[in-house]
């Protein structure tokens, strides 16, 4: 297996406030891995950080190469995908036409709209709305196959189920795992820790701006204390 | 002692080039008048002061010459302009009295400044637009040719004075001229004349009357120009900045002017100040009563032995001065200047009839006939209230 | 902010206001400062009313000029009713100015508030150049071209007082002043001012806890419309003429620019703006003739680099003092405002040489800069100008960060502070 | 008849004029939220350059070059200034704009002095292209009608063969996330609106010589403009051009009509003297309201059709 | 006066060509808790938009209290007695926490828009507000601006503004989206105690906030009402379970 995504002593700030202190965390070649923490120890925060969003310093490697200092559209392009955690859908354009942004310029994708479409059929019959005024489950499926659309090998996504009926979540799960069957690497940020333990094959815990936890879904389950003193109240 | 004048005109906008062109007039004047001693030991300095044609801001840039200590202003152009700082000056002289202030007016024409408005502190030395109404249409009257008259004009004080006389007076000496059609439009606004220029021909106007200056008139000859206009103008300001150009070849034999004085006049008197004008500021000299200010207020200083403006003031009222255009007196019942007046005709240049140009077109204006002082004067109606003579 | 019955500290300010209204003619005495001080009141007025529109209410209005004007024109029919026997004192011309300004505040508003954001501003600039435009169709109000003019010295003298002085007149505006500035501050107060705040930050949320949001700009903006009037009606007197630009986007324009520098966060941000706003257009204006340049640069300054004016440029020091941090941030500041002031120097040098060069041509290579005689024709002054630039330029360049880096930290441990405190 | 077509020429010819000034304010509004106050500026600066470029290199060179020069300097404006602005919102950036208007203004007075140049309409274009009855038709006015169709095709193009609209809209409203999908959006914003800036300089290029090139004709056109691209409904292009050619022949036959409140009454037999009610309103030619066709027309439709005529949102 | 606080009867809404609401009865009894539950898209939003008034309704009839607010405006409604809060949060950033609760209580005190009375004087808004500060427990952060507050602090401020009014009919939409689990066990308290005596409605994914705070659970499938009783029906309804919970049984969900 090799690392795909490496983040080596990450450290994160938003202007003067040190968000992340030195996280360590890898994304091996086709494996889902799922972030975990309570709300607010710095998990999004991580993932905006590999996208280029936030100020950032120590390594960001992906295939290999340094990210850190590179522009988020120029870390797209190197084929990194990022499902930001609170819908940013375009509300003034349509579901196509937020789809058609997924695309980049220059990239044969794997993906194509009808693709999409299949996936979530509901997407389809409101192809032509603008998305601003779906519901929120309906943005949540939207904003996941935009990025998909661009191709990406890793993507990185940030609370795909909130907001989802209990039916869609599961929906949600299957077609992760079916992502990482063709090849995608995931990393997955979650709050609802069924799922995440139920899909995942690594699981990092996230407490205060650092990792500290790392091991399998199974690790996890048997370690009561790192739930209790990370994960539950 | 160096008494400081206040030009409060317009220095900026649509309208600039003719208060810069006056400004520097003043200042060359000055500068000889200075060095002749006109003044005796005073001399007299001319500061530029933008109202940007507005009356509103012609009273702060009062208020401001009047903190610094200003005596003397004087202004032209615009006669809306005028009439707030006639008014302003009245209730100033009138609070602050020892601090009275006078106002020059070189270019403002509308009759109302000497008659109803006339005031003791303002003196004209341009010719009132109905002094120049009467000259034209006298001379028009004696043209069979014109059947239909067209009047246009800026919406204000100025334009609506020319479009008022020009209707009575024709109606007084020529009732079978039909006036097919009269428009006021708003002044310095207007980029695109043409429109006024398909009402015109659709009017089927041989004539047009118009008091426009500068670029309303520029613009306004430019769009008929542009739409093959026949009719011939008859005009105030044609010699103001803009227009000459304006005009070029195709304005020739069409465009007519009345004024108090130009270059082309039967003796060419004034032709070194043209020249040494045009050597300057490499511009054209016309507004003659920039000379005769500067000339008479000198002579009013030396007369009264002082600076202080009711005695200049008095001793202007009445004064008779040899200017380029003949003698003039400026009339102590309203303190409008008594002058001849021309009418002249846009021509090529031929170096016997027509000498000088205007800007550097090759035409210039040709004099049709100098109508004499007393043909042109109007009566007044001014009531003045004098101050005690100390 | 929250439940106080009566506060003493607040007496203590609005007598100190009163009292700086009354010693200012005795303290300013040079020839134009009375008049000068006459117009940065009603301009004050002007722009407090301004701002509760865009301060309080996020309304960005281009058109404000239109109530204020419309209230002058009225308030100078008045006085000429007035002189020509009417019973009305002169004490209460801005009144009529007022109601004339309401009205129309009535009137415009409710079509100009049924929007907000962008399209409220377009609405206003349509609004403005309308009326500008037909103020010039009906010469039998609006006076044409030329205006309304009147003498504001009506009828007899009461106790001594005709109106005539400018000082009276400066009293008369410092009164008006006085009542207007009580007036808008107590409506930032009342419920209808904090829900205007309400609308600024979410209208769509304030329908749902029982208001109009339309209503509640539409009683803003009549308010505003008011105090407006009260300006115009004083200018009126102050100025004697009242003319289609009282009505225009020129106006309007102007004191959006005062207020914004002033600072819109702050009620007194406003008060601010007339002072600077009004020393630039009539003393700077003295100096040079590149003083709307100057006018319109440090608008984008304050803009780009202190959306928050004057006002809370002057707060955040005095916060840093309140801290007992200003000490350790002097060195920096002091460092950074004088870099600054090379740099501005450079610039205005230039500037102004360019400016006599291509304006002031016909007047001779000499001119007066700073008290020197310069030559623009001589390189000199020129090499003078852009070395100041260029190195205030490097100095500011250098000293930025550290003052960023010092600033910074002094305010994080005021907000350290506060949040001890708060715990 | 004459009469009729030459003011529907004039009016059309001005509309298109209006057009060229606005298609690129409607352009940078609709895709970028940002009101630009400060369009009519780079009009006029479109206008000096091209007449300091063709008094150096004659007219076509300036055709090319000014709205270029415009263009750079928009994009400049954009990468220095509006862009620190964005964060803090649209009435910042429209007050910046306002600000920039006023400096612009000053700067060319600086640069080329406060009155009136002479910018003038080149030899080969100057006279008369066809004769209406007896009424000329300038090829110039032919010539700015034509620039104003290409520019029009242009643009339709530009939108519909890339992607650069939707780019642009959706991070209208989240920047960052059309980035992290790969679009690089400060580069396209800046693109658009030095775009949109010489689209003005285009116009003023234009519209410079044909009437006159002086500081205030930023101010003459300025609030016309707003009107338009208000009448047309916020950001529709179709809508800028159709009020446009709207106003346009509105106002020239405006000006060209004088009948009153009273030539209308007259004819059903009332008598109006100046004692009668409301005189001052009913004696008013329709040519004495012309100027005010404009802002009346706005508020009409902001009253009846507050969407403008092809809008799709409100405000 | 009906026995019912809010009446829905047969309730159409389209937009554009789509119906999204497909003729909805619904009858909620004064004082009780009723959720609303459904898939994605179902209309459950929309829902609440009609009720409040945001969005107006293409056929059908809403009675609040008895009484029709067809047409009505939704501040009209709101002073009615009907207050709702949103799905993405939608407070007053800029003002302190204090003022966005004293704003929400103005009207319904009956000071409209008045600029007569004085903020500060008025004794009766100040208790209100401090009271609904204490209950939503942020006490200690009544002057931070509400911009400023972490997230689950905003949807907290987010129901005070809600039930500040006074409102007898409550609507919350997602009250505990993007929250924790002990967040939302406090949301969960913080609801059961401000809506006493009144009635709720209430959308929510969460199936423990559901089977907690509810007497009656309404499914809201493709904009038509399939089932509305109490939770133990609903568990085991089989039509729900295929519709909306799929394998996630609510005993599992609960635990
Ligand atoms: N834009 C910002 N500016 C300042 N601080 C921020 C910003 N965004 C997040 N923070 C702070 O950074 C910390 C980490 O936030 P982050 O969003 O990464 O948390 P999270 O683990 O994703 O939690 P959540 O469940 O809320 O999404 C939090 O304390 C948060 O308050
Ligand atoms: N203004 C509108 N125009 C067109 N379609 C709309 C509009 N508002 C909502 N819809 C559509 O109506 C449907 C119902 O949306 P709604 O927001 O009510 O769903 P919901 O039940 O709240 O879902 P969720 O649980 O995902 O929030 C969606 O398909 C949405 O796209
Ligand atoms: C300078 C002049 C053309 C002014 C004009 N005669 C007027 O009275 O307004
Ligand atoms: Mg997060
Ligand atoms: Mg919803």
């Amino acid at each position: 297996m090799t690392a795909l995504l490496e983040l080596k002593n990450l450290h994160a700030y938003y202007g003067k406030s040190h968000v992340l202190h030195g996280v360590d965390l890898v994304v091996n070649e086709g494996e889902i891995v799922s972030l975990l923490g309570r709300n607010g120890v710095g998990r999004s925060t991580t993932v905006k950080a590999a996208m280029g969003q936030v100020d950032a310093t120590g390594s960001i490697l992906f295939k290999g190469e340094e990210m850190i200092g590179l522009k988020a559209f120029q870390i797209a392009h190197k084929g990194l995908g990022y499902v930001p955690e609170n819908r940013d859908i375009f509300p003034s354009l349509t579901v196509e036409q937020n789809l058609i942004l997924g695309e980049k310029k220059g990239r044969k994708s794997r993906w194509t709209l009808d693709d999409m479409y299949t996936m979530f059929p509901r997407l389809r019959e409101r192809q032509h709305t603008a998305a601003g005024v779906m519901s929120g489950g309906e943005q949540q499926m939207l904003t996941l196959c935009r990025t998909l659309m661009g191709d990406p090998d890793l993507i990185m996504i940030d609370e795909p189920t909130e907001g989802l009926a209990p039916k869609i979540v599961d929906l949600v799960a299957e077609y992760l795992n079916a992502l990482k069957n063709r090849g995608i690497s995931i990393l997955l940020v979650e709050q609802k820790l069924a799922i995440a333990l139920e899909i995942s094959q690594r699981v990092y815990v996230m407490g205060h701006g650092s990792i500290v936890f790392e091991g399998t879904p199974a690790d996890l389950r048997a370690n009561d204390a790192i739930r209790k003193e990370w994960l539950e109240v | 002692e160096n008494v400081k004048v206040a030009f409060i005109d317009t220095l900026s906008g649509a309208f600039a080039p003719i208060g810069q062109n006056q400004l520097k007039s003043y200042q060359m004047f000055a500068e000889t008048a200075n060095q002749q001693k006109l003044a005796g030991a005073n001399t007299l300095e001319f500061v530029g002061f933008d109202n940007k044609g507005s009356p509103q801001e012609s009273l702060t840039q009062l208020k401001t010459v009047i903190d610094q200590g200003y005596r003397y202003i004087t202004q032209g152009n615009g006669s809306g302009v005028a009439l707030a700082l006639i008014d302003a000056i009245n209730k100033h002289n009138e609070r602050n009295p020892g601090k009275e202030i006078v106002f020059l007016n070189h270019a403002a024409i509308d009759p109302d400044l000497t008659n109803s408005k006339c005031s003791f502190w303002h003196f004209r030395f341009d010719a009132n637009s109905d002094m120049k109404m009467e000259a034209l249409t006298s001379f028009m009257a004696k043209d069979p040719s014109i059947k239909k008259v067209y009047i246009i004009g800026q919406n204000y004080a100025h334009g609506q004075q020319v479009t008022r006389a020009a209707k009575e007076y024709l109606k007084r000496k020529r009732p079978d001229i039909q006036i097919v059609g009269d428009d006021l439009h708003p002044i310095g606004q207007v980029k695109d004349f043409s429109p006024y220029v398909a009402k015109i021909k659709a009017s089927g106007a041989d004539t047009v009357i118009t008091g426009n200056w500068g670029a309303d008139l520029a613009l306004l000859i430019k769009a008929g120009k542009d739409a093959d206009l026949k009719a011939n103008f008859y005009t105030y300001y044609a010699g103001t900045t803009g227009v000459p150009t304006a005009m070029g070849a195709a304005g020739a034999d069409h465009v007519k002017q009345v004024s108090y004085w130009h270059p082309n006049n039967e003796t060419f008197s004034g032709k070194e100040i043209v020249e040494a004008y045009k050597k300057k500021y490499n511009d054209d000299f016309y507004t003659l009563a920039t000379y005769n200010i500067v000339q008479m207020l000198s002579k009013a200083i030396k007369e009264a032995k002082s600076t202080d403006p009711t005695k200049v003031a008095f001793a202007l009222e009445g004064m008779k001065f040899n200017s380029l255009n003949g003698e003039d007196e400026m009339r102590k019942a309203d303190h409008q200047l008594q002058q001849p007046l021309y009418i002249a005709t846009w021509s090529k240049v031929d170096g016997k009839t027509v000498k000088y140009d205007q800007e550097n077109t090759g035409y210039g204006w040709k004099t049709d006939q100098k109508v004499d002082t007393y043909i042109a004067a109007q009566p007044t109606s001014c009531v003045m209230k004098r101050p005690e003579k100390s | 902010m929250t439940y106080q019955p009566l506060n003493l500290s607040r007496w203590l300010i609005w007598s100190g206001f009163a009292l700086m209204l009354i010693v200012a003619p005795l303290v300013f005495t040079k020839g134009a400062s009375l008049s000068l001080l006459s117009q940065i009141g009603t301009v004050m007025i002007f722009s407090l009313s301004f701002n509760m529109l865009l301060g309080q209410g996020g309304m960005l209005s281009f058109g404000h000029a239109v109530y204020s004007g419309l209230g002058a024109f009225f308030a100078i029919h008045a006085m000429n009713i007035a002189a020509a026997g009417a019973p009305i004192p002169v004490v209460l011309i801005p009144l009529i100015g007022g109601i004339a300004g309401m009205g129309f505040g009535i009137l415009f508003g409710y079509v100009t508030t049924k929007k907000s954001g962008t399209t409220f501003s377009m609405i206003t600039l349509g609004l403005v150049e309308l009326v500008f435009a037909a103020s010039l169709m009906f010469p039998e109000f609006f006076g044409g071209e030329g205006g309304v003019s009147t003498n504001r010295v009506i009828g007899e003298p009461f106790m001594g007082i005709t109106f005539g002085p400018q000082i009276q007149v400066y009293y008369l505006i410092a009164f008006w002043l006085f009542i207007s500035t009580i007036g808008m501050y107590a409506f930032t107060q009342t419920p209808l001012g904090r829900l205007a705040n309400a609308v600024r930050d979410n209208p769509e949320r304030v329908e749902f806890i029982g208001y109009d949001t339309q209503w509640v700009r539409y009683m803003t903006l009549i308010l505003s419309a008011f105090f407006a009037g009260i300006s115009g009606g004083l200018a009126a007197i102050n100025f004697e003429i009242v003319s289609a630009e009282n009505v225009s986007a020129l106006r309007s324009g102007g004191v959006l620019l005062f207020t914004f520098i002033g600072g819109i966060g702050f009620f007194f941000g406003p008060i601010l703006g007339a002072v600077v706003g009004i020393f630039m257009t009539v003393m700077l204006s003295d100096f040079t003739k590149a003083w709307q340049l100057y006018l319109g640069v440090f608008f984008i300054l304050i803009v780009m680099y202190a959306p928050g004016g004057l006002a809370s440029l002057l707060m955040i020091n005095v916060r840093m003092v309140a801290y007992g941090m200003f000490r350790r941030i002097a060195p920096m500041l002091a460092a950074i405002c004088g870099a600054a002031t090379v740099m501005f120097f450079g610039a205005v040098s230039l500037i102004e040489l360019l400016y006599h060069v291509t304006l002031g041509a016909g007047a001779g290579p000499m001119m007066r800069l700073f008290g020197f005689d310069v030559d623009t024709g001589a390189p000199t002054a020129w090499i003078v100008g852009a070395v100041l630039l260029v190195a205030g330029g490097i100095a500011f360049y250098r000293v930025k960060a550290p003052f960023q880096h010092v600033w910074g930290e002094a305010n994080t441990d005021i907000e350290a502070i506060t949040r001890k405190v708060q715990a | 008849m004459e009469f009729t077509l030459i003011t529907l020429l004039n009016g059309l010819s001005y509309g298109l004029l209006l057009f060229m000034l606005s298609s690129g304010l409607t352009l940078i509004f609709s895709m970028m939220g940002v009101l630009n106050f400060a369009h009519a500026s780079f009009y006029m600066l479109g206008a000096y350059l091209a007449y300091t470029i063709s008094t150096m290199f004659g007219f076509w060179p300036a055709l090319i070059l000014a709205p270029l020069l415009v263009g750079v300097l928009g994009a400049m404006v954009e990468r220095y200034g509006l862009r620190s602005v964005h964060k803090y919102g649209h009435i910042p950036e429209l007050l910046f704009t306002f600000g920039l208007s006023y400096v612009i203004v000053e700067l060319v007075q600086l640069i080329w002095g406060r009155s009136t140049v002479p910018y003038k309409i080149p030899a080969e274009l100057d006279g008369p292209l066809f004769t209406l009855y007896t009424t000329t038709f300038p090829i110039y006015r032919g010539f700015m009608m034509l620039i104003a169709l290409l520019m029009l095709l242009a643009i339709y193009l530009v939108l519909t063969r890339t992607r650069i609209g939707l780019v642009i809209q959706a991070a209208l409203t989240h920047p960052d996330t059309v980035e992290a999908l790969g679009h690089n959006v400060p580069r396209v914003l800046m693109l658009v609106f030095g775009g949109g800036c010489a689209l003005a300089g285009l116009a003023g290029v234009i519209g410079g010589n044909a009437f006159v090139t002086e500081p205030s004709m930023a101010g003459t056109v300025g609030s016309i403009i707003f009107v338009v691209v208000v009448v047309g409904g916020m950001g529709s292009l179709v809508g800028a051009l159709m009020a446009s050619l709207l106003i346009g022949v509105l106002q020239t036959f405006a000006v060209a009509i004088d009948y009153s409140f009273i030539s209308l009454l007259s004819q059903f037999g009332a008598q109006i003297t100046s004692m009668t009610p409301g005189y001052a309103v009913l004696k008013l030619t329709v040519s004495q309201v012309a100027p005010i066709m404009p802002y009346l027309l706005l508020v009409l439709i902001l009253i009846f059709r507050p969407k403008g005529l092809m809008g799709t949102r409100e405000g | 006066m009906s026995a019912f606080s809010l009446e829905l009867k047969d309730v159409r809404k389209s937009f554009g060509k789509s119906e999204i609401i497909r003729g909805t009865n619904l009858q909620v009894p004064t004082g009780e808790r009723f959720a609303v539950i459904g898939p994605n898209g179902a209309g459950k939003s929309t829902l609440f938009n009609l009720i409040s008034g945001r969005f107006g309704i293409s056929s059908g009839d809403i009675l609040l209290n008895g009484a029709s607010t067809v047409g009505l405006r939704p501040f009209e409604i709101n002073r009615l007695g009907l207050s709702r809060s949103f799905q993405i949060t939608n407070i007053f950033h800029r003002l302190t926490v204090y003022e966005n609760l004293r704003c929400a209580v103005l009207w319904s005190l009956g000071y409209k828009y008045s600029f007569w009375h004085r903020l500060n004087g008025l004794k009766d808004a100040h208790e209100r507000a401090e009271a609904v500060l204490e209950q939503i427990g942020l006490q200690r952060r009544r002057s931070v601006a509400a911009g400023l507050l972490t997230y689950a602090e905003q949807r907290a401020l987010e129901i005070g503004i809600t039930i500040a009014g006074g409102a007898d009919v409550i609507l919350l939409d997602e009250p505990t989206a993007g929250m924790s689990r002990s967040e939302s066990d406090a949301a969960v308290e913080l609801i059961r105690k401000v809506t006493v005596g009144k009635t709720l409605l209430m959308v929510e994914h969460d199936m423990s906030v559901v089977f907690g705070l509810a007497d009656k659970i309404a499914v809201l499938v493709y904009g038509e009402m399939i089932a509305c009783d109490t939770p133990a029906n609903i568990r085991g309804n089989a039509k729900v379970q295929e519709a909306y919970l799929g394998s996630h049984a609510p005993e599992e969900a609960a635990s």
